[in-house]
């Protein structure tokens, strides 16, 4: 097993430095002065600036290889080097907006985990019954659901009418705590950072900016994982271990509870694991209703301008981030299966 | 074939997607009859009803409403059917293919190709799919033709990934070992014994992707790399809807024809195809995971 | 200590499906006495699987199975109410023919040994952690600590057949329901297993019904056995009564198909098995039968004792057979 | 069948009170003020910079105009300037502008005393020579440059004469003592006291102690070279400010939000609010939605919003307020490559790439726009149709300038003459690209397509549509036929506009290649304008210039932009300003 993950780990720089040259290949579709409309974010703009000065200036116009290797020489450095799109250095950018996108990623998988175990064992005990159809037609009328609707309108019924759950990351007073000097980031994550520097107020109300997000993140997910849950454990249920089990004395419950789910839940981590790349991608239409600052919107922002430099930096990091959940999921797999760890 | 139609009928699910699917065939079918063209050389441009940047309820002109800048919704959901359905069956075409070739030879031959082509496979895995759709489309500009190439070329690893793990699966079994000994070359082993024995999943994959493709469409529409404006597309049409869907002050609803029928139109089609997959994988019982 | 421990009083088993209707059971009756090791023997598809495992309850309880007559465990009806049936079946045990497959493969074995006494008798963890490991040592396992920590996919079948074994020991049962716990291990495991149990019978006095198609393991191990065959027990008596003088067509056939060490004679072997009942007469055997009688195709044989305890459901007494 | 009538009731349950609560306002919230001492303002656009000398777009600029002051103040609406940092206003009369008998004019600012920086350092002539004279060095273009070194831009004056002889000139041109700070043009140049009244948007005064301290070019010659063409990520003072006006920088998350605190020593006074939040949100759908809720006080609508807020309780909306900013399609008299003209050659596939060269074709064009309907379609009646390059009430506009209305006949008969009448044979077939998104490029091209086509059936405009990058890229590679932008003049002098548009040596001329018209017919015009200091005589040549700009139909004037804002009915003190979405935090109080 170890082998494997090394091989992993291995294969990591090879990825990443392809994807690099792939995408910095796309530079040689666009002639200098398409690139260096990054410089020019509004119409009024152009009245201030002339662009071929720019151009000289941020030598948009050498050749190609001369610009990959003066960026190849920033990220080898650690200069991951300037966003113009955002107007910062993109390590500071990146700082700033993967936790966020770590953070939804993460209550959206959660949501779509558990919600799979829980609605997939009613649905596999009411087997072929009324609830088993109607959670399973209702998740996969979840899936068809254009995104950027369903979150519209989950934003205008739980924010504007009822002031539930407001949008954005942070409400105004707990984003001046989090900004304060008191306040340590250890990670990024608001909701582990609040309890790490028990800020209670802040932890609720980074959760209550998570609620809507999330769920529009998790829709596309549910019915596959409560699909999944529900034929592996109409699987587990046909297996010897669980006469075992019964004869055992336990209840249905308790087999249901201890023996089975356990089985059960196997596949499901794989699966959520796969979808992680489907979600990153996905977040950039449920980041931009709920106005909340994750990397989806700022890649979309920096791809529309053309800013090359914050694509890559930021397409490496999203795929970094992509393959280290693949080999943490395939790890936990690996732990929570003894057949596969001991094998 | 026609008891593989019974047995998609008798699921509860199956049942309603074929209905669903075949609907949206017709449409697609008939649509110069539904919805005539206005100039007959770009059937696919909407038909407009003046430039007013205030949508407008169903008149005698146009049968459901104009959307904001006056495209014709009911001429936009007849074709958009079309462009759904095509982008659908090219896009999940050719994935299909590469997916199978490229998954299938390369863990049917095992060893180092195996690696490599997983590597390739992890890498192509690891691209956020719109995000690599939206740098393309900027880059190589905007159009139909465009989005199928870029939904291919991040597509196909799916399918490779899946045929992988089935070839890995039925490479083992007794009927291939006994076919190898018998002395048929490698190539003929591949398309005769292994690919009908792993295809089933593939197909399931594809029709639940062909749904799911409008899917992405829409949000690319959204994110403002989808279609030429003006072009029949579901996700465009809904785009046009987007600062209509909280109506007027009073009246929530007041917009309501410029996003319920592009949003029936989209949910029915990619339940369709959804439900279309999930009853053949009942039918197959495998455990696959899209 | 013998009065009757197991009474089975006309148990049949159907299962309903959307075409016709199987009846895997038909009229079932059999006692197990405390202290007394009983076979239950026939081809495979006669129906002793499903016997057993409507004792315990492992029936599934869909609307599909039809289950009728009684099963009296010390008195208890156990078809009553399912639940009910399986907190006194704690006092039966079962163990099962692929020992790999019924242990939870994501537990430890020690885990899995440790819930019988947890559950049942609501011990703590260490004490029950110890008791597990002195009932491995009973199924002689010789380096229990080190079994204990592993996982089934750890274990040879035989291990874990023995482990079934001290799962089922666990619980102190008076009776132990054996479904061909040796089927699917080889002849030398075989033979490891069968002198376990023979050894554990003797120590602690539980019953066992032993369900088995090997009439040499039930000649070797049981004192009382009965023949099933399509559903329904054509035979039953002393193990020594039925080998010395079967009565039933079905019996004589099954004996006669032993391969014995040093006898050259060729084998015999029965007629093949074609399915179904005559029309009119419900003795199953029919079809295959080689001493037909004349009575055989008007009624229905029933039970006739033709010495103390030995029974059998057949129209010998005729004489003469048609054939 | 117990857990199935569970969820079964517990849906119907959420939808039922889903549906009514969407219907009904019966939630929607009434009452006190959310967070009452902070004004809240949601924007599109995120900062790109705090540098003033960087900053290029008015949105950012915002946050200059109330963090920094200029010498002069202009107020919108009242005619003339009023003095700021400088005590009182140079004219000819006050001996504060002189004029040699070469041309030479000296322009003298008496420094207002007393006034604080951010730091509590006291305001000195010195700060106001170094914010300039960085302004030129750093700056990519600045309006400065041409009158007080001759050469548009530093990089062009080095170019010239070298670095060192470059600064000697640049730091002779402004000079210093001890109550007041001149500075001395090559020749008169009326339009300069308007340029450097912007209210600390582009020439704010800066701090230059603080700015040394932070690393900004140390005010010495030595050291000009490693600030000259400073790009942004070297820029010491790309997200610091230190200002003296109403309000000083307390944070900025980039790409996030800004957030300014109540400067209480400012020389005018202490402002009412005592904090500033300026959000960036991307989709306005969503920022209409948190001044619903009143998490937001204020926002710059656009078109399709507007119906969203209008009568939307708890809200106010401002409508009508003229922006200065004019939106014109311009002709491309020399399209450079074959990506939008096809084979070069009239007919069903192509045009020749001096197309627009005629004047007819022009003129033809000018006629077959139709004002009316792009308004009050398009617009919804929000823009006002511009007599010419100078804007609707920017001094010296002239409302009785020609101008051209829509007329299919006019427009025909111009069309047959052009070419000798082989365009109205042949017909031509033209692609044009718009901004991806921009809605009102993309109606304005499809309103002119289609009047086209009612003219002739064989005039064909072909429309496509590139990311903004493409769009940008191809003005400059000047490949583009027919590019929509506009003028936004940063003054009311109307060199602002007029220079822009029609001299030889701005934007317009090169990039749409009507140069040597411009040397020839324009240039000695705006050169006489820029420097008479006399109202009558500029007022005159304005004239003259906007009807050049009639007569050569250089561009079609569609639309100037008129904007709205909606703001919650608790803000008060807000005032029009040249752009909707500019506020004056000074003002602003929330009751």
């Amino acid at each position: 097993m170890k082998k494997v993950i090394l091989k992993r780990i291995v294969s990591i720089p090879i990825i990443l430095f392809v994807l690099s040259i792939m995408i910095f290949s796309l530079v040689l579709f666009l002639s200098p002065s398409e690139r260096v409309a990054v410089f020019v974010s509004s119409s009024d703009a152009m009245q201030n600036v002339s662009l071929d000065e720019l151009i000289k200036r941020y030598g948009l116009d050498q050749p190609f290889y001369v610009q990959y290797k003066n960026w190849l020489q920033g990220i080898l450095t650690g200069k991951l080097g300037w966003s113009n799109s955002a107007g910062m250095p993109i390590s500071e950018a990146l700082a700033l907006r993967i936790p966020a996108t770590i953070e939804l990623l993460l209550t959206g998988q959660l949501i779509v985990f558990f919600g799979g175990i829980f609605l997939g064992t009613i649905a596999a005990r009411e087997h072929n019954r009324f609830s088993d159809h109607f959670i399973r037609i209702s998740t996969t009328i979840g899936i068809s659901l254009p995104e950027f609707v369903v979150s519209l309108f989950l934003l205008i019924l739980f924010y504007v009418r009822f002031d539930l759950f407001p949008p954005g990351r942070l409400g105004l007073a707990a984003t001046d705590v989090v900004y304060s000097d008191s306040f340590f980031n250890y990670t990024g994550l608001h909701l582990f950072d609040a309890l790490l520097n028990n800020r209670f107020d802040v932890f609720a109300d980074a959760l209550r900016h998570l609620v809507l997000p999330s769920i529009a993140y998790s829709l596309g997910g549910l019915a596959a994982t409560v699909r999944l849950m529900r034929s592996s454990l109409l699987e587990n249920l046909s297996k010897g271990y669980v006469d075992t089990a019964r004869i055992k004395g336990l209840s249905d419950k308790a087999v249901l509870n201890k023996h089975v789910r356990r089985n059960a839940m196997l596949p499901l981590i794989t699966f959520t694991g796969m979808r992680v790349p489907v979600l990153l991608s996905g977040s950039v239409v449920v980041e931009t209703i709920f106005d909340y600052p994750g990397m989806g919107l700022f890649i979309v922002t920096a791809a529309q301008g053309l800013d090359f430099p914050a694509i890559i930096a930021a397409s490496l990091a999203v795929s970094i981030i992509i393959i280290i959940s693949n080999l943490a999921v395939d790890v936990l797999y690996t732990i929570l299966n003894p057949v596969i760890r001991l094998g | 074939m026609p008891g593989f139609f019974k047995q998609i009928v008798k699921q509860p699910g199956g049942f309603i997607g074929l209905v669903l699917v075949l609907f949206w065939i017709c449409v697609a079918v008939l649509a110069p009859v539904l919805a005539p063209p206005q100039d007959s050389t770009d059937p696919y441009m909407i038909a407009r009803y003046g430039f007013s940047t205030l949508p407008k309820p169903a008149n005698e002109t146009s049968l459901l409403g104009t959307t904001s800048g006056g495209y014709d919704i009911f001429y936009g959901i007849v074709w958009g059917s079309r462009t759904a359905l095509i982008t659908g069956l090219i896009t999940v075409f050719f994935t299909s293919i590469i997916g199978v070739l490229f998954g299938g030879i390369c863990a049917y031959h095992g060893g180092s190709i195996d690696d490599i082509a997983m590597r390739v496979v992890d890498l192509f895995m690891s691209i956020p799919f719109l995000i690599a759709v939206i740098v393309m489309t900027t880059v190589l500009g905007k159009g139909l033709e465009k989005i199928i190439l870029a939904l291919i070329i991040f597509g196909w690893h799916r399918y490779a990934r899946m045929m992988r793990s089935e070839v890995l699966r039925v490479k083992k079994m007794e009927f291939v070992l006994a076919a190898r000994n018998m002395g048929a070359p490698p190539m003929r082993i591949f398309f005769q014994h292994i690919i009908p024995n792993s295809i089933y999943p593939i197909i399931i994959l594809m029709s639940i992707n062909i749904g799911r493709i409008v899917l992405i469409a829409a949000s690319l529409s959204f994110v403002g790399v989808g279609a030429e404006p003006g072009f029949a597309d579901w996700g465009q049409t809904l785009n046009f809807s987007r600062a209509w869907i909280s109506g007027i002050p009073g009246q929530p609803f007041y917009y309501w024809y410029t996003y319920t029928y592009a949003s029936i139109a989209i949910i029915t089609f990619v339940l369709g195809w959804t439900l279309l997959g999930d009853a053949l994988r009942d039918i197959y019982g495998g455990e696959i995971s899209t | 200590m013998n009065q009757d421990l197991l009474k089975i009083e006309h148990l049949s088993v159907s299962f309903k499906n959307s075409k016709d209707q199987t009846h895997a059971v038909r009229d079932l009756s059999l006692t197990v006495k405390g202290g007394e090791v009983v076979g239950l023997v026939g081809e495979s598809g006669s129906g002793k699987s499903v016997t057993a495992r409507s004792i315990v309850g492992l029936l599934s309880n869909s609307k599909k199975t039809a289950v009728s007559g009684r099963v009296l465990f010390k008195g208890q009806n156990l078809l009553m109410n399912q639940e009910r049936k399986r907190l006194n079946s704690q006092k039966i045990a079962m163990i099962f023919q692929d020992p790999l497959n019924s242990l939870n493969p994501v537990y430890t074995i020690g885990h899995q040994i440790r819930e019988v006494f947890m559950v049942r008798k609501k011990m703590g963890k260490a004490i029950a952690n110890a008791r597990a490991i002195d009932i491995l040592k009973k199924v002689d396992i010789q380096s229990p600590e080190t079994i204990a920590r592993q996982y089934p996919h750890q274990l040879s079948g035989g291990m874990c057949q023995r482990v079934m074994i001290a799962i089922a020991l666990a619980a102190e049962p008076e009776l132990l329901i054996a479904d061909e716990p040796t089927t699917a291990l080889d002849v030398t495991i075989q033979a490891q297993i069968l002198k376990l149990l023979y050894q554990l019978y003797t120590t602690t006095k539980t019953a066992i019904l032993f369900i088995t198609h090997d009439l040499g393991l039930v000649a070797q191990f049981c004192h009382f056995v009965a023949i099933m065959q399509e559903g329904q027990i054509v035979e039953k008596g002393r193990v020594s009564d039925i080998f010395k003088n079967p009565q039933h067509p079905y019996t004589k056939g099954l004996i006669n198909s032993i391969p014995v060490l040093g006898k050259k004679k060729r084998l015999n072997p029965m007629p093949l098995y074609q399915g179904g009942v005559h029309p009119n007469s419900s003795c199953s055997f029919f079809p295959r039968c080689t001493e037909i009688k004349r009575r055989c195709e008007k009624e229905t044989p029933e039970f006739i004792e033709i010495e103390p305890g030995h029974f059998v459901r057949c129209h010998i007494e005729d004489g003469v057979s048609l054939l | 069948m117990k857990t199935t009538s569970k969820i079964a009731r517990f849906i119907m349950l959420s939808c039922f009170l889903m549906i009514i609560g969407a219907s009904t306002d019966v939630f929607s919230w009434t009452g006190e003020i959310k967070n009452p001492d902070v004004f809240v303002e949601a924007t599109r656009n995120s900062i790109e910079t705090l540098d003033p000398h960087f900053m290029l777009s008015t949105a950012t600029s915002c946050i200059a105009y109330n963090v920094f002051d200029s010498l002069l103040i202009s107020e919108t609406g009242e005619e003339g300037l009023s003095p700021g940092l400088s005590s009182r206003v140079p004219t000819i009369e006050n001996g504060l502008i002189r004029i040699q008998k070469d041309g030479k004019t000296s322009i003298t600012f008496p420094v207002r005393q007393g006034v604080k920086f951010h730091n509590g350092e006291v305001l000195r002539p010195e700060d106001i020579k170094y914010t300039f004279t960085r302004g030129i060095i750093v700056g990519a273009k600045s309006n400065l440059s041409l009158p007080l070194t001759g050469e548009g831009s530093f990089n062009q004056l080095i170019e010239k004469v070298g670095l060192e002889k470059a600064y000697q000139i640049l730091d002779a041109a402004i000079t210093t003592d001890k109550e007041s700070v001149s500075f001395h043009l090559l020749k008169p140049f009326s339009p300069f006291l308007d340029i450097i009244a912007d209210n600390g948007m582009a020439y704010g005064i800066m701090n230059k102690k603080w700015s040394v301290e932070q690393g900004a070019w140390p005010g010495t010659a030595e050291t000009v070279k490693d600030f000259v063409s400073l790009t942004t990520d070297k820029d010491a003072l790309h997200d610091k400010m230190m200002g003296t006006g109403a309000f000083k920088l307390q944070a900025w998350q980039k790409g996030e939000r800004l957030t300014l605190t109540r400067f209480d020593d400012y020389w005018q006074g202490k402002a009412k609010i005592s904090r500033v939040v300026r959000q960036v949100i991307a989709d306005n759908a969503v920022s209409v939605q948190y001044l619903k809720r009143g998490d937001v006080d204020f926002f710059a609508l656009s078109l399709s919003d507007l119906q969203q807020v209008e009568g939307y309780q708890g809200i106010r909306i401002v409508k009508n307020i003229p922006s200065a900013q004019l939106i014109k399609l311009n002709f491309n008299f020399a399209i450079q490559q074959d990506k939008y003209v096809g084979n070069g050659k009239l007919g069903n596939s192509g045009t020749p790439s001096d197309f627009f060269g005629d004047i007819d074709v022009r003129k033809g064009f000018c006629y077959a726009f139709d004002y009316e309907t792009f308004i009050n379609d398009v617009l919804l009646g929000a823009g006002q149709k511009p007599y010419g390059p100078v804007l609707i009430g920017f001094p010296t506009a002239n409302p009785e300038n020609p101008q051209y209305t829509f007329d299919l006949k006019k427009a025909e008969e111009h069309l047959k003459k052009a070419y000798g009448g082989s365009v109205w044979e042949q017909g031509f077939t033209l692609t044009v690209p718009y901004s991806a998104g921009s809605v009102h490029r993309q109606r304005a091209l499809e309103i002119l397509k289609a009047n086209l086509k009612r003219i002739n059936p064989k005039f064909n405009l072909e429309l496509t549509s590139l990311p903004w990058a493409a769009y940008v890229g191809a003005i400059n590679d000047k490949t583009i036929p027919i590019s929509i932008f506009g003028i936004l003049p940063k003054y009311q002098h109307p060199y602002a506009a007029l220079s822009y548009h029609m001299s030889s040596t701005e934007f317009y001329a090169e990039a749409k290649g009507y140069t040597d018209l411009a040397r020839k017919k324009y240039d000695p015009l705006i050169e006489e304008l820029a420097s008479s200091f006399d109202n009558r005589k500029v007022k005159e040549l304005s004239y003259e210039l906007q009807r050049l700009s009639y007569e050569d139909a250089l561009s079609i004037f569609h639309y100037q932009v008129i904007g709205q804002v909606a703001m919650r009915d608790w803000v008060k003190g807000y005032q029009i300003k040249p752009f909707p979405f500019l506020v004056d935090y000074f003002k602003v109080y929330k009751q």
